[in-house]
């Protein structure tokens, strides 16, 4: 009879993301199921809403990056009204997702991340966070981190008057400029959260780099997938986190699509299990080819890493030292290691604090000609940015009256749906085998695998981020045969 | 206007009923009295809430009665100084309560006891109208109308107008629905 | 709030509720009602032996409120507040469920009807359960009144109370006093000289000690309330009467373009009238009234008759003279409304015609012949004597007038469908007389948002209640007198005017004002200072303190409409005795 | 609190994590409440320990932040096993407290929504007809989903509440002065809404008002909203008047319309209906038609009324059958 184990990130009770394994009699892992209960229905609830309120209606998609369904929208928005934008307000809003970008990247880091590399995936559970950071590598970092984080959050603040629950962009720009005053507030902490960025990729090498047990766990562990990359770029194919065009390249670097947002229809799709509110996305002109890996695959990764495979060079010069050093540490580009997220992470966190340096430097930052008033309803926009966790698509349609008739989103985390199930499975079939109980590592491992994909269920469903405690339970007869809890 | 009467009490004489024009005490006389629409014979009597203002619309639904002119048992008058008193919510609360349908009367624009009132009324009662139908609740289940104090005929005739389309339309889903999500949890 | 104890009364009216409504059938259900103490029926609650059952029920039950079901609340809402009053329980304790007029009266199925009365008592029940003790406020009477206008109504509203020894200001538009009778020689049906009545009343107002008047004068503002007005006044050159004259020759002409400064008078009451005006006669073209110079309207032919030269503009006596009625009024098309004064001023004239211009004919073309009031239908049948032809024509079916041809012995050819012969009939005319009908002053509009009261379609101030309370208004203290309420004679004006001044001597006499209790206020611990409230009161008795950024309601101006209490999206306005959980209690009582 | 540390739990329903994140925004004071007692569950920070919540007593824990809405089995599930659990329940930001911008799915039924989501939209996989199912089992193997209801819950509707904390999300510092006030054990009346004014936005809301008289109304992007004066008397229809204060005024400080996130004035019922008697009393005109014309700027006037209160107006939801 076949055994069901249930691997329940924060327990059956919990709403937010649940794995089922099922066992043949011999104990190998014959399927596992990762679900996601949980569905709001935005994209059939903004119907009927004026367009312009819906860059602040979809914030609530997700209070974690609630900036990334902001931009997307608000571009989505601005297509239906012609598309036209005030440069300068271009300008703002990424110099704000700069910032958005900097305080998700080191809360993840350094809650997420790092636990795992600086206290070692083995280590005691109970010093696996944070705190147990703070302790080996120093106090003063603890504050520099809370601190960071706050700088940045405050930039968001300063420049759209709220740093969660965006209010700010409104089609043909944003509703309020720069003062100058509000500049030079800025300029200091922008300087500092460069020297962050800098000093957690200098602590990544000592604390990562100089353990070479790390780098072989990141090379050549289990955590890897043959499957493509997404991500958006600039005309030079450096990553581009607020626009540019999508490119889509396999796990050797062969492109395979480059397209505009407006066509993302004909490129992606999107599968749905009876077991999941969760969709599946899938390269559309491949059609859905099941939970399959290898050069044929249709599925994709849209991650951090993703992000740097798709790239030929970062945009800015320090980002691309680290760019070059990080691949060539890891044996080419594109690398195809789910670890490596953590470390390209860092090569973003870089490029996004130079960004804001230079605009900090731009003397028209701080001008008035912040919005431009719309002459036209157009009736249709897609907006695609990359957010912190994959590429986030919103495509909208309205009436003559600028009413909204249609949403469709594609949201970040959703287009690793599949990789994440298929990583979940690797993992238990490579660790959960005949005779061997699973135990604290077993879950350790498995966790690792799907949480380099930073899953962000409040994008996709609504789970938050966070280290999930898991338990495994494994049946037999019926009857509880083994239980293993890590943090439960 | 009554404060002087003596007290002492016989059946309503003429001088006790509201004033009315020549042509109603006419028609109060020569109108042949018809059968009101009555819920007793089985069929659905809706039941209205009905928001009068006191120196038109109220002072017509008097009238009516002591005209002695017959209307459907639905309406139930719940009496305001004026129709701007008619807080929207109100109208909401009625419904939620489980009111079949909401009449509201006020005096005819420019005819306003406090002059501008039921302008007012005239200008929340449309949006309150958009709002309704978008929660899905019927066109014919409020309405909006002006009832002057010489207009008992015309009340008369409203309710039972308002009555039969309410009929045709059944009874109010909003309570039972509310009952049934929670049931479903 | 604790249980209170409520007695519910439900009455039969004779058999007026009872023979529709089970009265014991309600009696029943509202002594299943949370907090009745006691319910019960009887044949007439309004009677004395009813009011007095209430009375000891209350002092003997312990009972703090009272629901009587009956008649409606317009009816006898205020007997049964005053019976309870007897029991020194606060009136407003009060609540009536109006069974008759809107159910025993209106519906015939007994059982419906009985369910409805059960619904309605319910709704009182739970709706007395919410409310609030209240006590009406007194505030001074000024004994000072403004009087708009100075024809013969303000003029005897004036002198009614300046000879009680209040002071009154009377405010004329015109540099003269007298008004549109100033512009009239004789007067119907006596005959007797309108220089008389006005001469004698103006130079007693000029000279009396308790009134100031003001002429070419003009109300700015009107603030406050009954007891408590203060108006401001503009009057010619700042001081305070203007130049004396006795009645003028001419329609009212506005008090000369004199730099006018203002004046602020404190009054307790105010009496609008303000008169009317004629109609153009020029807008009926087919009279050609100013295209044929002899065609005059009747006030170019009073001051004919003044001037004692009643001629043609070629200065020849007219040999035909044609009257024609109701130019302006009862016709579809200017006013509906019978002006009330021409007929018999035509009569009047063709009596003066007969004796200024011996053998002239005079016809008299009229639609209907008004010859209601005292002495009327007698002067009517004298002036018949006097060789007059009197032509009825059709309602819109007017009489046209035409130039003669040379030739003829006449000026003029009119062309009447008459009405009693059914033919055809063309008269001669070298003079016609437009009988021009009465209309709202120009300025009315103006008037009416000045002092706050209302206009009827035709543009004439309402009255508080046609016949039961016709010199009041809706706002109390302003009354109004004479032809700006609606067409009248000389002694229907003259008895408004009076019976507006004994009103006010009443007031005056009582020397204080009760200010309703109820009434809207702001808390304003609540209010945000939106102002969406400050726009919406007709009585501007909403302010907004700007320095606390709060509004605020003056009491004693608000009535209550509850218009603001409805807007405020804070709820910080509450209508007293209307509040939200007494409307909410209602609702929920009349569908539960 | 009998001198032991303050047991306390932070958990999330239908919500979208910003409320945890407001409560991470109070930044070092987390320290201080970390000092003052034992979070005992909050999953996007520290260790959940959930096995135990199922076995603690029942009143073991002294309060419970709970935000998000409730729209399915589980969320109701785990709003009822903490309602067991705390001596104080806590509806924390807009969704718990009103519905929040999840109830706007209220004007929708369960099933647009599932074919909105799953059948009919641009991405979906050509062909598709499988929607997700609470029951299900694939090549032999049976799982489960929790069950989404027909409609939006507030919490109040399905557990007792003791306090509601409004806004979405809370501001930062409303919600250490209200932890501030539960950990000094002096608490407000059973059912209050605490850290937010008694008064109307407008009290906070710097710009200056004016009497209103409204002739038209714009649409934020149609204008250049004068920086100073009142929002709403410049046409653009702003909840600030029906919206209580606490908040600081965000948004019309940075010249963006407020949307009500902070709920209705104390004693006020439906907030919906109380902005509707607001605006439409001050329009400028007493020609029907006209007034029409005017209301014709007001598109989607419900969506305004209620985005973030539908589950708990009074009418709760569409009834369109």
């Amino acid at each position: 009879m076949t055994r069901k184990i249930t691997i329940d990130p924060i327990t059956r009770l919990e709403g937010h993301g649940k794995i089922e394994v099922f066992l043949d009699d011999d104990g190998a892992v014959q399927e596992t199921f990762f679900q996601i209960p949980e569905l709001r229905g935005f994209e059939r609830f903004v119907v009927g809403r004026p367009i312009e309120e819906l860059p602040r209606l979809v914030t609530r998609i997700c209070g974690v990056c609630p900036a990334s369904h902001h931009m997307a929208s608000a571009k989505a928005v601005d297509g239906c009204f012609g598309g036209e934008v005030a440069p300068l307000a271009v300008k703002l809003r990424r110099m704000y997702y700069n910032a958005h970008y900097m305080h998700s990247h080191i809360a993840h880091f350094y809650a997420l991340a790092a636990p795992d590399f600086v206290m070692g995936p083995d280590s005691d559970p109970a010093e696996r966070n944070i705190l147990g950071v703070v302790g080996k590598v120093g106090l003063e970092i603890g504050g520099a981190v809370i601190k960071a984080r706050g700088q940045a959050q405050e930039i968001q603040r300063i420049i759209g008057g709220r740093s969660t629950q965006d209010i700010w962009c409104i089609p043909g720009g944003v509703a309020k400029g720069l003062k100058p005053e509000e500049l030079e507030q800025i300029k200091p902490m922008t300087r500092e959260l460069h020297d962050f960025a800098l000093f957690s990729l200098q602590l990544f090498r000592d604390v990562v780099l100089g353990n070479p047990a790390y780098v072989e766990l990141i090379v050549n562990g289990p955590y890897t997938l043959d499957v493509h990359n997404m991500g958006l770029v600039d005309e030079s194919n450096a990553p581009d986190f607020y626009d540019g065009q999508v490119r889509v390249v396999d796990f050797e670097g062969t492109e395979l699509y480059r397209y505009e947002p407006r066509e993302y229809a004909d490129y992606v799709a999107e599968h749905v299990e009876s077991w999941s509110y969760l969709k599946f996305p899938y390269l559309k002109k491949r059609g859905w080819r099941g939970f399959a890996e290898g050069i044929d695959s249709s599925l994709y990764c849209a991650t951090p890493l993703a992000r740097l495979n798709v790239a030929d060079r970062m945009a800015t010069p320090k980002a691309q030292e680290a760019f070059e050093e990080m691949f060539s540490t890891l044996g080419g580009h594109p690398c195809r290691a789910l670890l490596a997220q953590h470390w390209a992470r860092l090569v973003e966190m870089v490029q996004n604090s130079e960004a804001l340096l230079s605009y900090c430097d731009d003397p028209e930052i701080t001008g008035d000609a912040f919005r431009v008033i719309p002459q036209e309803i157009t009736g249709e926009g897609v907006g695609i940015v990359e957010a912190m966790r994959g590429t986030l698509t919103h495509h909208y349609t309205c009436d003559a009256r600028a009413i909204c008739t249609s949403a469709n989103l594609i949201v970040g985390t959703t287009n690793n749906n599949a990789p994440i199930q298929m990583v979940t499975k690797k993992v238990a079939q490579a660790m959960i085998k005949p005779g061997v109980e699973p135990d604290q590592g077993v879950l350790n491992m498995i966790e690792m695998g799907f949480r380099a994909f930073d899953p962000c269920y409040s994008c996709a469903t609504h789970a938050l981020p966070g280290e999930m405690p898991l338990e495994l339970i494994v049946w037999r007869d019926g009857e509880v045969w083994r239980r293993v809890r890590r943090n439960c | 206007m009554n404060e002087d009467r003596p007290t002492v009490a016989d059946l309503p004489t003429v001088a006790d009923l509201p004033t009315v024009a020549d042509d109603q005490t006419a028609a109060r006389v020569d109108r042949p009295a018809r059968r009101a629409p009555t819920g007793a014979a089985g069929s659905f009597q809706p039941r209205i809430v009905g928001f009068l203002c006191n120196w038109c619309s109220y002072a017509g639904a008097d009238l009516a009665g002591t005209s002695r002119t017959p209307y459907a048992a639905s309406v139930r008058v719940i009496r305001v100084m004026c129709s701007a008193r008619i807080d929207p919510t109100f109208v909401l609360k009625a419904l939620a309560e489980g009111a079949d349908g909401v009449l509201i009367c006020g005096c005819h624009p420019g005819d306003c006891h406090y002059s501008e009132g039921n302008y007012k009324t005239m200008r929340r009662y449309p949006l309150l109208k958009r709002m309704l139908a978008d929660l899905g609740i019927e066109d014919a289940r409020v309405r909006l109308e002006w009832v002057s104090a010489s207009e008992g005929q015309r009340f008369a005739d409203l309710v039972d107008d308002m009555t039969q389309r309410l009929r045709a339309l059944g009874p109010s889903r909003i309570k039972t629905a509310l009952a049934t999500d929670h049931a479903e949890r | 709030m604790d249980q209170p104890r409520i007695g519910v009364y439900v009455c039969a009216c004779g058999t007026n509720i009872a023979k529709v409504v089970d009265c014991d059938a309600v009696v029943r259900a509202a002594e299943g009602l949370p907090g009745v103490a006691v319910a019960t029926t009887y044949k007439y609650m309004c009677s004395t032996p009813g009011q007095e059952m209430i009375v000891a029920d209350i002092e003997e039950k312990k009972l703090d409120r009272v629901v009587v079901a009956s008649c409606s609340p317009r009816m006898h809402e205020l007997t049964f507040r005053k019976a309870v009053k007897k029991a020194s329980m606060n009136q407003y304790y009060l609540q009536m469920a109006n069974i008759r007029e809107h159910c025993s009266w209106v519906h015939g199925d007994g059982v419906e009807a009985t369910q409805k009365a059960i619904g309605l008592v319910r709704a009182a029940v739970k709706r007395v359960a919410f409310h609030e003790p209240l006590e009406s406020r007194m505030v001074a009477m000024c004994p000072n009144t403004l009087v708009l206008g100075g024809g013969i109504a303000g003029l005897t509203a004036a002198l009614e109370l300046a000879d009680a020894g209040y002071q009154v200001y009377l405010v004329e538009k015109a540099d003269h006093l007298g008004g549109n009778l100033a512009r009239v020689d004789l007067t119907a049906p006596h005959l007797d000289s309108a220089r008389d009545l006005l001469r004698e009343r103006i130079h007693r107002v000029m000279g009396h000690p308790h009134v100031e008047p003001f002429l070419g004068a003009e109300v700015q503002s009107l603030e406050g309330y009954v007891g408590n007005f203060t108006a401001t006044v503009a009057v010619p050159g700042g001081n305070g009467a203007g130049p004396a004259a006795a009645e003028g020759d001419d329609g009212p002409t506005d008090g000369g373009g004199a730099t006018r400064s203002p004046r602020t008078l404190e009054v307790g009451s105010v009496i609008v009238a303000t008169g009317y005006r004629e109609f153009d006669a020029s807008r009926i073209t087919h009279f050609g009234y100013g295209k044929l110079p002899n065609v005059i309207t009747s006030f170019e032919f009073e001051r004919m008759v003044r001037e004692g030269r009643i001629e043609t503009v070629e200065g020849r006596q007219p040999q035909y003279v044609a009257i024609l009625h109701c130019v302006g009024s009862r016709s579809q098309e200017f006013h509906a409304y019978c002006s009330r004064v021409c007929c018999m001023t035509a009569l009047k004239y063709a009596h003066e015609l007969k004796s200024a211009v011996p053998g002239c004919y005079v016809s008299d073309v009229y639609i209907d012949m008004h010859a209601f009031g005292k002495g009327c239908e007698d002067f009517y049948r004298r002036s018949s004597e006097v060789k007059t032809l009197f032509l009825m024509y059709g309602k819109n079916d007017y009489p046209v007038i035409r130039k003669a041809e040379p030739g003829d012995d006449c000026g003029m050819l009119i062309e009447v469908s008459e009405q009693l012969s059914g033919e055809l009939i063309e008269i001669p005319a070298d003079l016609v007389i437009l009988m021009v009908g009465m209309e709202a002053r120009e300025d009315s509009a103006e008037v009416a948002r000045l002092v706050g009261i209302s206009q009827d379609k035709d543009g004439w101030f309402i009255e508080s209640h046609p016949k039961l309370d016709p010199v009041a208004t809706t706002t109390e203290g302003v009354f109004i007198a004479g032809t700006c309420a609606a067409p009248k004679d000389i002694p229907d004006s003259v008895a408004q005017a009076r019976a507006a001044a004994a009103r006010i001597l009443g007031k005056i006499a009582r020397g204080s004002i009760e200010v309703d209790a109820v009434f809207a206020e702001i808390d304003e611990e609540a209010c945000s200072g939106c102002r969406i409230c400050n726009e919406l009161c007709p009585y501007s008795a909403i302010e907004y303190k700007a320095d606390e950024k709060r509004s605020r309601v003056i009491s004693a101006l608000c009535k209550a409409c509850g218009a603001c209490v409805a807007a405020c999206p804070s709820g910080a306005i509450r209508a007293r005795h209307f509040t939200d959980e007494q409307i909410f209690a209602e609702i929920v009582g009349v569908l539960a | 609190m009998g001198g032991r540390k303050l047991q306390i739990a932070l958990y999330w329903g239908a919500g979208c994590g910003g409320c945890d994140v407001a409560v991470l925004d109070t930044n070092e004071f987390i320290l201080d409440v970390a000092a003052l007692a034992d979070i005992r569950l909050w999953p996007i920070a520290v260790d959940g320990k959930y096995r135990d919540v199922e076995e603690m007593a029942d009143g073991e824990l002294d309060l419970t932040l709970f935000n998000g809405a409730v729209r399915n089995s589980e969320n109701e599930h785990i709003a009822r096993l903490l309602r067991r659990k705390s001596r104080l329940l806590v509806a924390f930001g807009s969704c718990a407290h009103m519905g929040g911008i999840p109830g706007l799915a209220n004007l929708a039924t369960k099933e647009e929504i599932y074919d909105r989501a799953y059948l009919h939209n641009p991405s979906i996989e050509p062909g598709n007809t499988t929607v997700p199912l609470a029951q299900t089992s694939v090549n032999g193997y049976s799982l489960e989903l929790p069950r989404f209801y027909q409609r939006v819950f507030k919490l109040d509707d399905v557990v007792d509440v003791d306090y509601y904390l409004p806004g979405c999300p809370p501001a930062a510092d409303q919600v250490r002065a209200v932890l501030e006030v539960i950990v000094s054990g002096v608490l407000p009346p059973k059912g209050s809404v605490v850290g937010a004014g008694d008064r109307g936005l407008c009290d906070e809301c710097t710009r200056t008002k004016a009497e209103k008289k409204i002739k038209e109304f714009r649409r934020p992007w149609q204008i250049m909203a004068d920086p100073e004066a009142c929002l709403l008397e410049q046409g653009i229809l702003c909840a600030g008047p029906a919206t209580r204060s606490g908040c600081g005024a965000r948004c019309p400080t940075s010249s963006i319309p407020c949307r009500g996130c902070y709920g209705p004035m104390p004693g006020v019922v439906d907030q919906g209906a109380k902005l509707l008697s607001a605006v439409t009393s001050v329009i400028d005109s007493k020609d029907p038609d006209e007034i029409d014309a005017i209301l014709a700027g007001l598109p989607d006037f419900t969506g305004y009324a209620y985005r973030f209160s539908l589950p708990a107006s009074l009418l709760q939801r569409s009834v369109r059958s």
